[in-house]
């Protein structure tokens, strides 16, 4: 958003905004961090040696409708940046409720799914499955989870009276970068972990 | 749709999407993912495993361009994405690589035969 | 432009000779570290002189290198060291050198590689039929040595025939560790859960220290190995007296040992061939101790002494040692050691 | 509460103590990170002492074993995390605005939270002497030598925990490097016209941003191995230690390019200016430096040439190896051309930097020799690697370091460091360091494996094992020459004008020390060499503007809460998880009253 550089001070070699660009990089770090745990998975990918196996355990069409979920918070927060940007504070509010609650599900989703797969015996040091699929999908719901308070945040910050400041497009724009991202994340650990086979 | 933008002249630039084509993409996303998940119920054979990845990766992509805005915003923010892709995916395959590699696969799984067939495993 | 006629000329020539000094006096180090018993730079197999004359090349090459760039940095430093009224030469690059000395480096390369490649090939392929078979595992700080054609059990003293492939199936019980007798060949390492392989062809009898190099906890400098390479009879003769059981002494000082071996509770962690109650697999197989040239691991000799001392408290000489300390008394000890020597 | 807290921080109160605590100037931090990361250079010379003393004859009996093994891993973690990196984030901090002509970082209070939580990791993994045992599993810490059956103490723990906190303070400072170079350049600084020092920080931001993630996994895999029982890296349960090689060395070796390319950069800067020509090829070397920084991800497994990889990765590694030490060919021949035809000023920074190529090649040297597997078969794990990485480490790193600090030693405090003094400490660290470290390439010859805490006579180490010690103990005699140089040059007055060695770069535009705001005016640039061209165009620097009104980032100390939280996190980790929560706690109040906090 170069409108965020226009003052005299913050003269930028690129005319783009520095907070922007940290997140954008930040984004290039996280795709190594997901990009190494997905690889130990597909490392031992058919590995396990006992214990329940993912054939057995996984429950596809409960994880299809969170990500869908996933899937249509990443619509809301557009949206709620589409509000921010062109000063249309209501819509921006009631997405940001909209992405919040929706990620809050998935959230749900994926508690009653590792709660499920401890009740059939599936712990982390069950087998190499239970190892590698729960650091993977629990990071993944660490970053959901920080997502959440990061939008409630911004939420809050829109109530009070002078709202999110001139540089409202920018705070919501980049929270969107990191929600658009992890969203794109669990698209790829989504097919890669339920859809295909051992 | 393709305009630049350009080093701040002025009032605030953003991408020329309205709401209704956000909405629409999104729909777009959620017919993709139930065709993958046809693909998955019902696959075919060997296409399947290319099959989905590159679905995944149009989603990706879906993404990444229009919801993230990578497509109106300043080249220099698809570049640094673009390392960390390129990086992690070709990352991800040399060491999936160097771990299946047939001459090296040396590694001896303890009691593996009689667990699995016990189990009925992969 | 720097120093000019004889100034140049003179801090050319010291440059010149100072490098010529040093490689000089470097070479003499490096053959002298050439002839130590541990020296990585006397091949005694096929497959370890295939590597040693690419070592060779590479180091060759490293020394022109080293001389070139050790003369340059002198003779700049020299010629053009700082004098009133000096001009600089505003040069901002020059892209013909910058191609030459682009090339020159992939010309080295290229010249190592091709060579480096050959020789990968050829060793790390799999190993030739009518190679002997040898498992060595990797212990917690031993080596094991069984040959399951000959069905022989030994440690510390790797015996192999001359002449003759040996397949070293490379094995560990606990963490990592790497077999590596620098004359014989390079070192691979032993990876608990992977089977690497690693062969090559003795050609010289003689006796070959060897070491493990891949650190592995508290006595990994105690872990230490050697290799006798017999001639074709030498080792017949060696395997056969290893196959052979041991005879439970009858009687005096070495019978009454027997019995301390099974009251001390050696039995627990070591087997005897011969020895009906001697079933432990913790420790090495001690059938033929005796006839072993080093204790406690390979790290130290074989004598009464030395078994002594290791007896008497294994820790204090072996850190982090799983053998415990039995607080024998010295009666114990030398109704033990009196037995441990019958063990041929 | 963090409104009230936050005003407080705004009230300028001149305690010195509380000045430093909050400050959020890049000049500051960069003399925190300096001073700690020396500090830490010391301890991990006085663990290098112990470990040459104990090898210096055979049997020797001054340290037991396991002292010896951590000794040896903390040396390697201290130099490596605590001492380079640090002292390499001093000089970027501090040099970073100054070359391109900006007022500060991009983000100066997290470039403050990078430098507390850097202190952080620091202390605590120093402080595990004292509490229960320091790492001793190597600074590689193979499994599964480090699962909970062969490595029963906290040892293991505080080495993933502490480099887990060090791998976030790196992770922040190189995103605010990156961001405030490719962003915040002066008016006319192309990319093509950025000084080669700030293209060495870029590619090693870089090379940071894109491989702490992959070590952060392997952490955490490792912590989880050792606490929640899962089996990444045990082989009896289906796990593959071979698995962790790869991911730390994925790590690792961008890591090594980490510790070298700041040197490399300096002694860039330092040749040009000394020989008094412009750098020779600075295309040529930036782009080199650029080929280090991407083939620095595609050499990894030349660490493992020896863990029974097959044929083919073998030879790939090999080659991409061999193809590396290219560009550093490169890189020596074109400080070679910058010497050639110069009218070299010798000061104590250009015999370092004249060092470091002469050094650095024999490292370079030895590095691409065992770049071949058949010579890697006798190399690997023996003094001879030793050797390499104290050549490229000791005689590429810590040369360039000195010679950056003797260089930009007069811009950062006014004062010039004593040039006797300093010749003394150059050839004292020459010498010592030579005597230390060639022997090991023989030793190597000789067999002698790495990390061994005793070694028995007859096996012909002894002479050489005994010079290196020696050699330790004249790398000693120089650093305290250079200590005693230090405190007696901070007593000097402030002598050094603008540009004491007639450099080329914006640095040296403005006044030493420079004023919290760097520049009066942004100067602007036409040329590589700004100064240069300014001198030689007649481009009188620009007038100061009679009333300056520049807005400086007020200073806070919500990065010290952020990194106490971030300390009780790590404690947590190793005791008990009621701490990590209650450290969680203090992280995000911290990062909330950090939003809230007012930066106009």
């Amino acid at each position: 958003m170069a409108a965020a550089a226009h003052d005299a001070g913050h003269q930028t070699s690129l005319g783009v905004d520095n907070r922007k660009l940290l997140m954008w990089i930040f984004l290039a770090s996280e795709c190594l961090f997901f990009g190494t745990l997905i690889s130990t998975y597909l490392i031992f990918k058919g590995q396990s040696l006992v214990g329940p196996f993912p054939g057995d355990i996984l429950d596809i069409p409960l994880t299809s409708t969170s990500t869908f979920v996933l899937l249509m918070s990443s619509v809301t927060m557009v949206l709620a940046v589409y509000g921010a940007q062109h000063g249309r504070l209501g819509l921006m509010r009631g997405m940001l409720v909209g992405t919040i609650l929706l990620g809050t599900t998935f959230l749900g989703f994926q508690v009653y799914e590792f709660r499920h797969f401890g009740h059939v015996g599936l712990n982390l040091g069950t087998n190499q499955f239970g190892a590698t699929f729960f650091l993977m999908t629990g990071f993944h719901g660490v970053h959901v989870g920080v997502g959440v308070l990061y939008l409630t945040s911004l939420l809050l910050g829109s109530m009070r009276r002078s709202g999110l400041g001139k540089e409202r497009a920018l705070w919501v724009d980049t929270a969107g970068l990191y929600w658009h991202f992890v969203d794109v994340v669990w698209i790829v650990i989504f097919t890669i972990v339920y859809l295909i086979p051992e | 749709m393709s305009h630049e933008a350009s080093a701040g002249h002025g009032h605030e630039e953003h991408p020329p999407t309205t709401i209704r084509q956000y909405v629409l993409i999104g729909i777009i996303l959620a017919v993709i993912t139930a065709v993958e998940l046809v693909v998955s119920y019902y696959p075919p054979g060997s296409l399947e495993i290319p099959l989905l990845l590159g679905l995944s990766a149009v989603k990706f992509g879906i993404v990444a361009a229009l919801f993230m805005h990578l497509k109106f915003e300043h080249k220099i923010m698809t570049r640094m994405f673009l390392i960390g892709i390129v990086l992690a995916a070709s990352l991800m395959i040399a060491v999936f690589a160097l771990f299946t590699h047939d001459d090296t696969d040396n590694r001896v799984l303890p009691d593996r035969e009689a667990i699995t067939a016990g189990a009925g495993g992969h | 432009m720097g120093r000019s006629g004889a100034g140049r000329v003179i801090a050319i020539v010291v440059s010149l000779v100072i490098t010529a000094a040093t490689v000089g006096l470097l070479y003499i180090a490096f053959v002298d570290s050439a002839n130590t018993p541990q020296t990585t730079f006397q091949a005694m197999s096929e497959n370890g002189q295939k590597a040693q004359d690419v070592y060779t090349l590479i180091f060759i090459l490293a020394g022109i290198v080293f001389a070139g760039v050790m003369a340059l940095t002198l003779i700049f430093s020299l010629v053009y060291r700082e004098r009133a009224g000096g001009k600089a030469l505003q040069l901002h690059g020059n892209s013909k050198l910058e191609v030459l000395w682009t090339f020159i480096p992939v010309l080295i390369v290229v010249v190592m590689a091709v060579p480096t490649f050959q020789v990968i090939a050829e060793t790390t392929g799999a190993a030739p039929e009518e190679s002997l078979t040898v498992h060595a595992v990797g212990h917690q700080w031993w080596f094991e040595f069984d040959y399951p054609e000959l069905g022989v059990v030994t440690a510390s003293d790797l015996h192999l025939p001359v002449d003759r492939p040996v397949r070293v199936i490379l094995q560990s019980k606990d963490v990592i560790h790497s077999f590596w007798v620098p004359q014989l060949s390079g070192k691979v390492d032993m990876v608990p859960g992977h089977d690497n392989q690693l062969w090559f062809t003795p050609n010289t009898p003689g006796e070959y220290l060897g070491q493990c190099a891949e650190f592995c906890g508290l006595s990994h400098a105690n872990m230490r190995f050697r290799v006798f390479v017999h001639t074709e009879a030498d080792f017949d003769a060696w395997v056969q007296g290893q196959l052979a059981e041991a005879a439970t002494p009858a009687e005096g000082l070495a019978a009454e040992g027997a019995q301390q071996f099974t009251l001390s509770g050696c039995i627990g962690c070591h087997t005897v061939k011969g020895n009906a109650l001697a079933m432990g697999v913790v420790g090495p197989n001690l059938t033929h101790f005796a006839s072993r040239t080093r204790l406690a691991g390979g790290m130290a000799e074989n004598n009464e002494a030395e078994l002594r001392r290791w007896l008497s408290n294994p820790p204090a000489m072996k850190p982090g040692s799983i053998m415990p300390n039995l607080n024998l008394s010295p009666e114990a000890i030398d109704k033990l050691v009196a037995y441990l020597q019958t063990l041929q | 509460m963090a409104t009230a807290v936050g005003t407080l921080s705004h009230t300028e109160d001149r305690s010195r103590i509380w000045e430093w605590m909050t400050t959020v100037d890049h000049k500051k931090i960069a003399a925190l990170y300096g001073v700690t990361g020396f500090i830490f250079f010391l301890i991990g010379g006085i663990e290098a002492t112990l470990v040459r003393t104990q090898l210096a004859v055979p049997n020797g009996n001054v340290i037991d074993a396991d002292l010896f093994n951590q000794l040896f891993t903390t040396h390697a973690l201290t130099m490596i995390f605590l001492a380079i990196m640090p002292m390499g984030a001093s000089f970027f901090n501090y040099l970073i605005p100054l070359q391109i002509g900006a007022r500060d970082v991009a983000f100066p209070r997290l470039n403050a939270l990078g430098y507390w939580t850097y202190l952080t990791g620091a202390v605590m993994l120093t402080s595990s002497f004292f509490l229960g045992g320091a790492p001793n599993g190597g600074w590689f810490a193979y499994a599964p030598l480090t699962s909970l059956e062969y490595a029963a103490g906290k040892n293991l723990d505080f080495y993933t925990v502490s480099l887990l906190i060090l791998g976030v303070s790196s992770l922040m400072g190189s995103l605010n490097f990156a961001v405030t170079i490719i962003n915040m350049r002066a008016p006319g600084m192309t990319m093509m016209r950025l000084p080669v020092y700030m293209w060495m920080t870029l590619v090693v931001s870089f090379l940071l941003i894109l491989s702490l993630p992959i070590i952060t996994v392997a952490l955490v895999q490792l912590y989880f191995d050792r606490n929640f029982g899962t089996n990444f890296f045990t082989p009896d349960t289906g796990g593959d230690p071979i698995l962790w090689q790869h991911i730390f060395w994925l790590f690792g070796h961008p890591e090594v390019y980490v510790l070298i390319l700041p040197s490399m950069g300096i002694v860039s800067e330092v040749l040009p200016v000394m020989s008094r020509k412009p750098l020779f090829g600075y295309s040529a070397i930036v782009f080199a430096g650029a080929a280090i920084g991407v083939l620095g991800f595609a050499v990894w497994s030349h660490h493992m040439f020896t863990t029974g990889l097959g044929t083919v990765p073998q030879i790939v590694f090999s080659a991409s190896t061999m193809a590396i030490g290219i560009p550093t060919g490169i890189k020596i021949f074109n400080w070679l051309g910058t010497m050639y035809g110069g009218n070299i000023r010798f000061t104590t920074a250009t015999y370092f930097s004249v060092a470091f190529i002469f050094l650095f090649t024999i490292g370079g040297i030895s590095g691409v020799m065992h770049a071949s597997p058949a010579v890697d078969g006798q190399h690997q794990d023996s003094y001879f690697v030793v050797a390499h990485i104290h050549y490229v480490l000791f005689g590429g790193a810590i040369m360039g370091i000195f010679s950056g600090i003797f260089y930009w030693f007069p811009k950062m405090t006014g004062r010039f460091l004593n040039e006797t003094s300093g010749k003394w400490t150059f050839w004292l660290l020459f010498v010592g360091m030579n005597l230390t470290f060639f022997p090991m390439h023989f030793l190597g010859l000789a067999g002698m494996p790495r990390r061994i805490y005793t070694y028995d006579e007859g096996l012909g180490w002894e002479t050489w094992n005994l010079v290196a010690t020696i050699g330790v103990y004249v790398i000693v005699v120089g650093v305290s020459v250079f200590i005693v140089n230090f405190f007696r040059t901070m007593r000097q007055p402030q002598t050094a004008g603008d540009n004491p060695w007639d450099a080329a770069t914006l640095e040296w535009a403005t006044s030493s020390p420079p004023p919290e705001h760097n520049f009066d005016v942004v100067p602007e640039v036409h040329d590589r060499d700004p100064l240069w061209y300014n001198r030689d165009h007649g481009i009188a620097p620009a007038a100061k503007p009679e009333h300056l009104h520049i807005h400086l980032p007020p200073p806070s100390y919500m990065p010290l809460i952020v990194a106490m939280g971030v300390a009780l996190l790590g404690i947590g980790g190793l005791s008990h998880v009621a701490v990590a929560v209650l450290g969680m706690a203090v992280v995000v109040y911290g990062i909330w009253g950090w939003a809230l906090e007012p930066t106009e």
